[in-house]
This record gives C-alpha cells, sequence and structure tokens, in this order.
C-alpha cells in the first residue's frame, strides 16, 4: 500500500481517470443497447464484456486489487470457483433435466 | 487513559463492568461461548423432546400421547391424539432445530468460539463486537423460530428442506422459519468472518499452519464452508419470502391446481430452483456438522493415546479437501429430480470421490490407537466412540450416492438412519466429549466420571437401538416422513422394528437426565482441578490460568513445537506442551 | 494480554490489518449471495418461453443517470480515503458528505423509478421479470441504504475517531470504501442484465 | 405359490431392472460389512491391547502402515467398479433408454394432494389434451373438452394397472406440489415435479397387487397417498380396458 504523500497524488490522478473511462464505458454500453443486435448470445457478450471491464476497473483502482496482498487474493480465488459453480452448475442440471 | 482514549480498549477495558456488559452483551470470546453453548444445548434439548413425541406418533399411531397429550391444544393434539399437520411441524422443527439452532451454534458458536483464540493463543476473536452481535442476531433468530409453533396454521411444516411449492402454499409458521433462518444465517456469516480472521492473524509466534491443533484448522475449514456456502440459503430465503409475501413466483410454474382452486400467480418460477440454492448450502453444512466434531474428537484422542496423531499432515489435506469437494456433490440429493445421465454421473462421481478423504480420516484416528497408553475416561469414551459410529454412517452413505441403489433407497427411513449415525451418535457424541474435555479448563471443575459414565453407556446403547433398525425399515422401503407406515403394507411389515426404535429414543432421553444432572452438580459441587492442565494436554489453551481470565494468558505465548508431542522419546514427562520451551 | 493485535497495523506476514481481511471475506460472502440470485435470474430467463427486453419496460435514461451517480460516489469515496491518507481530514469530510449525497440522488432516482412502476399497477407479482427487477434491485438498494448508515456514523463520530487514532480511522474508510465499491460493482452487473438485454 | 412379498431386507422384486439393483445393493453392503467388521477388529485389538494398564509407555514414533494404504486403494478402486459397472449401467438404461412409443404401454400419472390420477388414453390409443383451466371436480385430469381424443379418456385414481413383461411408459406429472412416485417391489421412485412432465418406464416380471408409496412429503396427507399397483396379464388386463371403456360409454366419465 502506497504510504509516500506522492504516491497518494499519483493514486489520486489514477483514480480520475478511471472515473472518466467508467462514465465513458457507461455511454458505450447504453449506445450499443440501442443498436438493437438481432443476436442474443452477441448482445449478451457485449454488454456482459463492458460490464466486466468496468467491473475490473472498479476492483483494480478503486479497491486496490491489483496491487493487494496474497491472503485477498487466495480468498477471492476460492470465491470465484464456487461462483462459478453455482452460476452454471444449476444451468447444467437443467438443461440435462429429462423433464419437458 | 482518557474516556477519549479508549475506544480501543472498550473490549478489554479494565474498569469494573456492570452486569450486563460482563454477562449478557459481553464482548469476551469466552462468554459469548458459555452463551452459544448453553443456548444450542436448550435447543438440542428442544428439539430431542420434538422427536420423543414423534416417536411416540411412529409407534403407536393414533393413540393418545400418554401424560402429555393433554397439554396441547385442541389443533394440534384433539384427545391427545397427534393430528398429520402437528407430526408435520415436528418434523420439519427437529430438523431445523438441530441442524441450524443445536448442532452447529454448538460445534462453531461454542467451541470455536471458546476453544479456537485460546488454542492459537490470542487474547480474543479478532473481532470483539462482531462476535457479540453474532450471538445476539443468532437469539434472536432461535426465538422467531420457536415462537412460530404460535402463530396460527403452527409452525413450519413442510420439512427442514422447505421444498417448494409446499412450503409457498404453507401457512403462516413458514414466513416465520424464513425470517428466523435469515437471522441464523446472518449471525453465522458474521461468526465466520470472525474465525478466519483470528485463525489468519492472531496466531501466537511460532505457530505455523502446520502447527494448528487440528480442531483450529477444523474450524477454520468449517468457516470458509460456513461464508460462502450460506449466502446461497440467504438469497432462497429471500426469493421464498417474496413468493410469500409478494406474490411473485420464483418457485412457482404457470398452471398449478390446488385442493382443485387454480393458484392464482404470474408462474413461470421453477421448483428445483430452490432445490439447488437450499442444497448447496446443505451438502457443506453436513460438512459443518462433521468438521468440528472430527477437530474434538482428535484432539481427545491425541491426549488420551498419549501419542502423536497419526499422520497429521494427511488429516489437514484430508479436511482441506473434504471442504472444497463438499460444494461440488450437491445434486446427489436431487437424483429422483428427473435428472440425465450426464449430470448424474458428474454427481455420483464426486459423492464417491468425496467419500476418500473421510476413509483416510478414519484410518488415521484408528491408526492413532496403535502404540498408544490409551486412557478410557469419560470424553475419551465418547470421541473413541465417535469414530465407529461416523463409520456407520459414512459407508451407509456410499449406497444413496449411487443413483442406481438410490432409486429403491431414495427417501426411505435408510437415509434417516444415514445422516443420523453421521450426526447423532457421530457429531452429537463429539460434542458431548468435549463438554467433559473442556469443562475443567472453563469451570476449574471435573464432571463427575460415575455419572459421565452412565450417561455414555446408556446414550450409546439409546443411539444404536433407535438407528440401527432404520437401514432395515428403509431398505424394506418405507418412506421418510411417514405419519403413519402402516398403511402400507410393507411399513406394516416392519412395524414392530419401529417400535423397538421407540423405546430406544426414549431410553436416550433418560440417558440424557445424568447429563444435565452431571452438569449441575458439576458445576456447583465438582472436583476440583489442581492444575491448569488437568489431562496433561499439549495444546496452548492449557497454558492459560483456569478460568482463562480476560485477554487470556498472563504472558503473551509462544509456540516451539508441533501439537501433539506426546511421549517424545527422552523427554521428562510423557507430554512436551507447544508453549514448553525445553524438549 | 490485552491488546488485540493487527487491529490497526497490518500483520507483518499477511500484509494487512484485521478488518481488512474481515471486510474483503464479507464482499466473498456478498459475492456468493448475489451470485444465487444472478444464477436464479439466468435459470428463469433461459427457462421461461418469453422474457421482455429490460429496454422496453424499464427507464434506461434514469438508470443511466443512477449508473453515472454511483461511480461517481465511488471516486469521491476513495478521494475521502486519500484525503486522510493526506492528514486532510476536512477535505475527507467534503468526500465523504458528498458520497452520501450522491449515494441519497440514486435512492431518490430509484423511488421515483419504482414509484412510477407501482402507479401502472406493475409490481414483483406482475411477472418473473418484474420479480426479478424488484427483488435484485431492492437488496442493492438495502445495500445503499446500509452504506449511508456507515458513513454517517463515520461523519458523526469522525473527529473523535480522528483524534484518538488517525490511522484507525483511515482504516475504517478504507473499508467502508471497499464495501462501497462493492455495491458499485453490483450495479455495473445489474445495469446491463436488467435494462439492456 | 406363497412367497414372502416385503421382509425385513430388500422387499420381492418385480421388475426387470430391479435384479442388477438388488445385486448392487447386495455386493456393497457385503463389502461395507468387511470393511467395517475388518476395520472394527483392528480397532477393537488396539483398545485392548494398547490400553494403558496393559502398555503404560506411547511410542512416539507412528507405524508404518503398509495395509491401511492397500485398503484405501482397494476402496477407491471398488467404488469405481460400483460406479461404472454396476450404478452407471443401470441409471442409463433407466434414463436414456426409453422405450418405443409403439412397444410399450404409455399411462400418464399426475399426482395431486393427496391422489394419483392415473390417466389412459381409451379405446382410440390417444391422449386427450390436457390443461390446468379445465380442472373441475368432475374433470380431475383437466381434459379439454373439446378435444375428441379425450372423449374416451378414463381416469383410475389411486389404481395403476399395468400387464406383466411388457414395457410401461409413465409421463409423471404433479398438479400442485412436488411428488414421488415409488414402488418398492419395482426399486422404482421419481419425482413428480410441478410444471415438468418427466417420462420413466419399467417392465414387471410377475402379476400381482402392490401398493404404491408417495416419498417427496407433500402435505398432511402425505402418509395416506397410497395407490394400488396392479399387474396382470396380457388377457387380464385388456379386459380390464375394455370394462373401463364400456362403463365410460355408459355414464360419460368414470371418474
Amino acid at each position: 500500500m502506497a504510504e509516500s504523500a506522492e504516491e497518494i497524488r499519483h493514486h489520486i490522478a489514477v483514480y480520475k481517470k478511471v472515473g472518466l473511462a467508467l462514465a465513458a464505458l457507461t455511454v458505450v454500453t447504453v449506445a450499443a443497447s440501442y443498436l438493437h443486435i438481432d443476436s442474443v448470445a452477441m448482445t449478451v457478450t457485449i454488454a456482459l464484456f463492458i460490464a466486466s471491464i468496468k467491473g475490473a476497473l472498479v476492483a483494480c483502482y478503486f479497491m486496490h486489487l491489483i496491487d493487494e496482498r496474497a491472503i485477498i487474493y487466495w480468498v477471492l480465488i476460492i470465491t470465484a470457483v464456487f461462483f462459478l459453480v453455482l452460476m452454471f452448475v444449476p444451468l447444467l442440471s437443467e438443461a440435462d433435466s429429462v423433464g419437458i | 487513559m482518557s474516556a477519549e482514549h479508549d475506544h480501543h480498549s472498550e473490549a478489554h477495558g479494565h474498569h469494573e463492568q456492570s452486569f450486563v456488559q460482563k454477562y449478557v452483551f459481553s464482548v469476551d470470546h469466552k462468554v459469548i461461548g458459555i452463551q452459544y453453548t448453553i443456548s444450542a444445548l436448550f435447543f438440542l434439548l428442544f428439539g430431542f423432546c420434538l422427536m420423543m413425541m414423534m416417536r411416540w406418533q411412529l409407534a403407536y399411531p393414533g393413540e393418545a400421547l400418554p401424560l402429555i397429550g393433554t397439554w396441547f391444544s385442541e389443533a394440534n393434539m384433539p384427545g391427545g391424539v397427534m393430528v398429520p399437520e402437528f407430526y408435520n411441524q415436528l418434523g420439519a422443527m427437529h430438523g431445523t432445530i438441530m441442524v441450524f439452532m443445536g448442532v452447529v451454534p454448538l460445534a462453531v458458536g461454542g467451541f470455536g468460539n471458546y476453544v479456537l483464540p485460546l488454542q492459537i493463543g490470542a487474547p480474543d476473536m479478532a473481532f470483539p463486537k462482531l462476535n457479540m452481535a453474532s450471538f445476539w442476531v443468532f437469539l434472536p433468530g432461535g426465538v422467531i423460530m420457536l415462537a412460530s409453533f404460535f402463530v396460527e396454521g403452527g409452525a413450519a411444516q413442510s420439512g427442514w428442506t422447505s421444498y417448494a411449492p409446499l412450503a409457498n402454499i404453507a401457512p403462516a409458521g413458514q414466513t416465520w422459519w424464513l425470517v428466523g433462518m435469515i437471522f441464523l444465517i446472518t449471525s453465522s456469516l458474521l461468526g465466520s468472518i470472525n474465525f478466519i480472521v483470528t485463525t489468519v492473524q492472531l496466531r501466537a509466534e511460532g505457530l505455523s499452519y502446520f502447527r494448528l491443533p487440528f480442531f483450529v484448522w477444523a474450524q477454520f475449514v468449517t468457516s470458509f464452508l460456513l461464508l460462502l456456502a450460506f449466502p446461497p440459503l440467504e438469497a432462497a430465503g429471500i426469493l421464498q419470502l417474496m413468493d410469500r409475501v409478494a406474490g411473485t413466483s420464483f418457485f412457482l410454474p404457470a398452471g398449478l391446481v390446488i385442493t382443485g382452486q387454480p393458484l392464482e400467480v404470474a408462474g413461470g418460477g421453477s421448483p428445483l430452483l430452490w432445490q439447488h440454492l437450499f442444497w448447496f448450502l446443505a451438502h457443506p453444512e453436513v460438512y459443518v456438522l462433521i468438521l468440528p466434531a472430527m477437530g474434538i474428537v482428535s484432539e481427545i484422542v491425541a491426549n488420551n493415546t498419549r501419542r502423536p496423531l497419526w499422520g497429521y499432515r494427511t488429516l489437514v489435506y484430508s479436511v482441506i479437501f473434504l471442504g472444497f469437494m463438499s460444494f461440488i456433490v450437491w445434486a446427489h440429493h436431487m437424483f429422483m429430480t428427473g435428472m440425465g445421465t450426464a449430470m448424474s454421473t458428474f454427481f455420483q462421481a464426486t459423492t464417491m470421490i468425496i467419500s476418500i478423504p473421510s476413509v483416510i480420516i478414519l484410518t488415521a484416528l484408528a491408526l492413532s490407537f496403535h502404540g498408544g497408553s490409551i486412557r478410557f475416561n469419560t470424553p475419551m469414551l465418547f470421541a473413541l466412540t465417535f469414530i465407529p459410529m461416523f463409520a456407520i454412517g459414512g459407508l451407509t452413505g456410499l449406497p444413496l450416492g449411487l443413483t442406481a441403489a438410490d432409486l429403491h433407497l431414495h427417501d426411505t427411513y435408510y437415509v434417516i438412519g444415514h445422516f443420523h449415525y453421521v450426526v447423532a451418535p457421530g457429531t452429537v457424541f463429539a460434542l458431548l466429549a468435549g463438554i467433559y474435555y473442556w469443562f475443567p479448563k472453563v469451570t476449574g471443575r471435573k464432571m463427575s466420571e460415575g455419572l459421565g459414565k452412565i450417561h455414555f453407556w446408556l446414550s450409546l446403547i439409546g443411539m444404536n437401538v433407535v438407528f440401527m433398525p432404520m437401514f432395515s425399515i428403509g431398505m424394506a422401503g418405507v418412506s421418510r416422513r411417514l405419519y403413519d407406515q402402516t398403511q402400507y403394507a410393507y411399513g406394516a411389515q416392519v412395524q414392530e422394528l419401529t417400535i423397538i426404535g421407540s423405546y430406544g429414543a426414549w431410553l436416550l432421553g433418560v440417558a440424557q437426565i445424568f447429563f444435565i444432572i452431571n452438569l449441575i452438580k458439576s458445576i456447583r459441587g465438582g472436583e476440583k482441578v489442581e492444575s491448569d492442565n488437568p489431562w496433561q494436554a499439549t495444546t496452548l489453551e492449557w497454558a492459560t490460568p483456569t478460568p482463562p481470565p480476560h485477554g487470556n494468558f498472563t504472558e503473551v505465548p509462544k509456540v516451539y513445537r508441533d501439537p501433539y508431542e506426546y511421549s517424545v522419546p527422552g523427554a521428562k514427562s510423557d507430554f512436551t506442551p507447544q508453549f514448553s520451551e525445553e524438549g | 494480554m490485552d491488546e488485540i493485535p493487527y487491529d490497526v497495523k497490518p500483520h507483518p506476514v499477511t500484509g494487512v490489518y484485521n478488518a481488512k481481511l474481515g471486510i474483503w471475506l464479507f464482499l466473498a460472502s456478498e459475492v456468493m449471495l448475489f451470485g444465487a440470485l444472478f444464477s436464479s435470474y439466468v435459470l428463469l430467463r433461459v427457462g421461461a418461453d418469453t422474457w421482455p427486453h429490460g429496454y422496453d419496460l424499464l427507464n434506461v435514461q434514469l438508470a443511466t443517470l443512477n449508473t453515472a451517480v454511483l461511480i461517481g460516489s465511488s471516486v469521491t469515496v476513495v478521494m475521502a480515503w486519500a484525503s486522510l491518507k493526506l492528514n486532510d481530514l476536512s477535505k475527507a469530510k467534503v468526500w465523504l458528505w458528498l458520497t452520501v449525497v450522491l449515494a441519497g440522488v440514486f435512492l431518490v432516482v430509484k423511488a421515483f423509478e419504482y414509484g412510477a412502476k407501482f402507479e401502472h399497477h406493475i409490481s414483483p407479482a406482475t411477472d418473473n421479470f418484474y420479480a426479478t427487477y424488484f427483488t435484485i434491485t431492492g437488496l442493492h438498494g438495502l445495500h445503499v441504504i446500509g452504506g449511508i448508515i456507515a458513513f454517517l456514523v463515520l461523519l458523526i463520530r469522525g473527529d473523535k475517531m480522528w483524534q484518538d487514532d488517525s490511522e484507525h480511522f483511515t482504516n475504517r474508510v478504507e473499508c467502508c470504501g471497499l464495501y462501497w465499491h462493492f455495491v458499485d460493482l453490483v450495479w455495473i452487473f445489474l445495469f446491463p442484465t436488467l435494462y439492456l438485454l | 405359490m406363497q412367497q414372502e412379498v416385503y421382509g425385513y431386507w430388500l422387499p420381492l422384486n418385480v421388475s426387470a431392472h430391479g435384479e442388477v439393483i438388488d445385486q448392487l445393493i447386495n455386493v456393497l453392503h457385503v463389502f461395507m460389512l468387511a470393511l467395517f467388521v475388518g476395520w472394527g477388529v483392528f480397532f477393537i485389538h488396539c483398545l485392548i491391547r494398547y490400553r494403558s494398564g496393559a502398555n503404560p509407555t506411547a511410542t512416539y514414533d507412528p507405524i508404518k502402515a503398509k495395509l491401511s494404504k492397500y485398503v484405501e486403494i482397494f476402496v477407491v478402486v471398488f467404488e469405481a467398479f460400483l460406479l461404472v459397472g454396476l450404478s452407471m449401467p443401470v441409471w442409463s438404461q433407466f434414463k436414456a433408454d426409453l422405450p418405443a412409443e409403439s412397444e410399450a404401454v404409455e399411462i400418464h400419472v399426475m399426482a395431486e394432494q393427496f391422489a394419483w390420477n392415473v390417466h389412459y388414453p381409451g379405446a382410440d390409443g390417444v391422449f386427450g389434451r390436457k390443461a390446468p383451466q379445465f380442472v373441475t371436480p368432475e374433470n380431475l385430469l383437466g381434459l379439454d373438452p373439446d378435444d375428441t381424443n379425450g372423449k374416451d379418456d378414463f381416469n383410475s385414481i389411486n389404481n395403476l394397472h399395468v400387464p406383466v413383461n411388457r414395457p410401461i411408459l409413465i409421463r409423471l406429472t404433479s398438479k400442485d406440489v412436488i411428488h414421488s412416485f415409488k414402488v418398492p417391489v419395482l426399486r422404482l421412485t421419481q419425482d413428480a415435479i410441478p410444471g415438468q412432465e418427466i417420462p420413466f418406464w419399467f417392465e414387471a416380471t410377475k402379476t400381482g397387487g402392490f401398493d404404491i408409496a408417495c416419498a417427496q412429503l407433500c402435505g398432511l396427507g402425505h402418509y395416506r397417498m397410497r395407490g394400488q399397483l396392479n399387474i396382470q396379464t396380457q388377457a387380464d388386463f385388456e379386459a380390464w380396458l375394455a370394462e373401463q371403456v364400456e362403463e365410460e360409454d355408459d355414464g360419460g366419465f368414470a371418474f
């Protein structure tokens, strides 16, 4: 974690840039949705792609994940694994169901 | 220290504390541990009483409950005879109380809170106020659950699993159940955060991860399970609450006809969604019930065989692997919901895999006895009995994990027998062992060995007489949750086994009277312990004064060796504590 | 032994103080909570015969405004923390007040959105689209309220806390900030999933 | 021919697929018992041999336990065998290989609190369309009155008649909550999920009358949601069908 005043000032500059980037990406998301692309897969991909970039920016810079300690990374990696299980396994089960 | 300045030390202030601060809204992990223990024991007893009433109905369906039958309302027990609705309430609440208000709060809230900080050499939990909050969220949750017996239509009656849509259309008690669950879940979450941070951050100097007592490892893994598995059930609870209160249909498909009347909801929901979210929690929950028990048993076994646990590292790796795998086996509870071949193959494979670390843990514990010098005191009797009892529970899980065998055994008494062997003679025995074992540290007095042994032998017989026949009853095909199994030809055939089981349950009840007497007697007049380390144990909790004061340790503890250094060749005595400098 | 170690100062091995690890663990559980809700949403939507497009039914303009407001509040809260790091309490308090105001704006806008729906007799019971919309945004709204309460506590007790132990206070702002960014993060995913797909 | 149908272990098996299941369950229990007894003998031996009275000083060094390793490997291999060799084939036969509709006798079962509605297609062999909005006390199945295919359909409440030695294809639904269709003698359990139609099949190998139970808690009447399974010879079954169809002709709905 940055301690010196200079590093903090550098951080502040980064925060402003990230804030602007997020605002810009929000505009892009909304603009993209006005295109009303026919393919559902395409729409979902674009929307989630932009959201992921925004999320990554918030997590990396505002939440300082870009230079966080190993212990925090471990917690998040474990969480991410079970998050993916939670997101996809029920869906796969549903898809594999013999019922109609 | 000025008044301005003591906000850190509010938790550990030297100033005189009022009774309320000391015993009610205490931030001391030991007081909170005792609060959890006492409330959990009370809930366990209550849940057990519900079960003893159910056993009457099972053994003698339709006959008036003797002695206490007239205490109940006409709606529940007209003429002392239990009605099916009331039976279902007792069943659902027995499960909920035992799991969420009894065993977990005792194993994690009670033992974890009291013992874990002591074993790692910490002055308290990392967040004492959060710890207090966790208990004071737990208790209202429990009270809401019990209060639901008195609302219109009675308590929740859709099983402890609260499957939709049955739970969606159940009387108001179900709403109370959901609210109560949200409290209990929140309490567990707060607790688990505290446990993990405490274990990671507050270990004494020299206490590396591989020198942690196995109990701490078990609690550590358990906390991760609670942290990550409980939120999905909280989400599910919120969704079911919305279904019941706001008229949504998350779990309700269109076109339901309830007792001839179409159900006026938008539809489009999925009943199986509830099961996925529920079991995503409830399978890890099984390991939340069993891992702390394994931890307690390991402590007591090492202490009373007077030798190191066999394969400490293997045990640690197994417990981590168990914790991880427990997240990806849940749908073996759902084999009969119309699951196809791909997913069922995946889930039966993971289920078989998860049995391996359990086998390894049991083997390691059994091998620990080889070459020991075994003392048979009451805590040890309970702890060593845990091992074969858990083995029966574990082994009978195998047929249930294989889809083909499950085709016959699914939702029969075989299942009930299986998981009760894991949780009742398994976990509950381990918890009782823990009470006998740590009692001298908490109170400065030993519990009576004589009463303890009566308690043990009666409980052992009672437990097995209740649960062993269930395998046979289940094999014969009798479904669980039946108000009266004699309705079916094959149920009537095995009714006598059910009657025998009921007598076992009542014997078990009698056995607990000895335990209660022992507790009360020993607190007031038990034999005083002469030393701070009466069992001659090696772990850090025995380095504190008895009972441990605020802040636990009189000097900052330091750790020099592995947790179970018993009978080290060339050592002065047969135990070399972790905190002892010279070996 | 009385003081709890590493309450304020980072642990020499893990490099974090207790509350920071604690708040991340809490966020991990929150990921699973919202994860379960997202998972339910996907399962219901995939299983539905028809599912409306959010932009046909919901007010995208207001939601875009709200996205901007929340992003703004994330910037202000991180600025508050940076100001404290630079030893400037009064500036930090301004940033925190700004955060609370922005969070308030978010809730007011949300209230207008809800109000418009209720006026048209649209409720969670209408269909599963609205059920998920109201449930997830409602829970998110509760998180926003929680954040406001946390920031108000920090503001009201700020001077005293800062005097007692400035580092401890800075840590508290950092932890509340982490929580607040997470609330922002959830919204960043909620916005396209509910409004734009 | 007197044969015990129900007892203290597996009941009589009357299904074609049940034999493998029984084999699996029995083999597994022998394995479990062997493991438990072997392990228990070692355990009790340790308790007696190493009690503090007999062995005042414990050994610090762990025993080298090769045997336990072999046992663990054996357990793994054996579980893999059970899984791949016995369990999976039964399941895929049961779930994936549904019999062709031309060969099988198709029957619809609709569960409700607290009864099994068994829907037969009648003389024309075609099922009438069903929809929840048509459900009335006279029309429990919710048959569409405008669908001519449904005119001769009949509902046999809690009474499932099937012919022996023929594949029976059941399509299972539920009107209200989750139920579970369980017939112990058929080694069969299948949940009935509202909003879903789940197909499954079996082939009965013996005639007789047996219990159908509900295996999933479905409310206060769960315990008495009992149905009767009648496995008949082909001739008896056809005679029964004809009788039902006749009643249907006489009095409209035969409910």
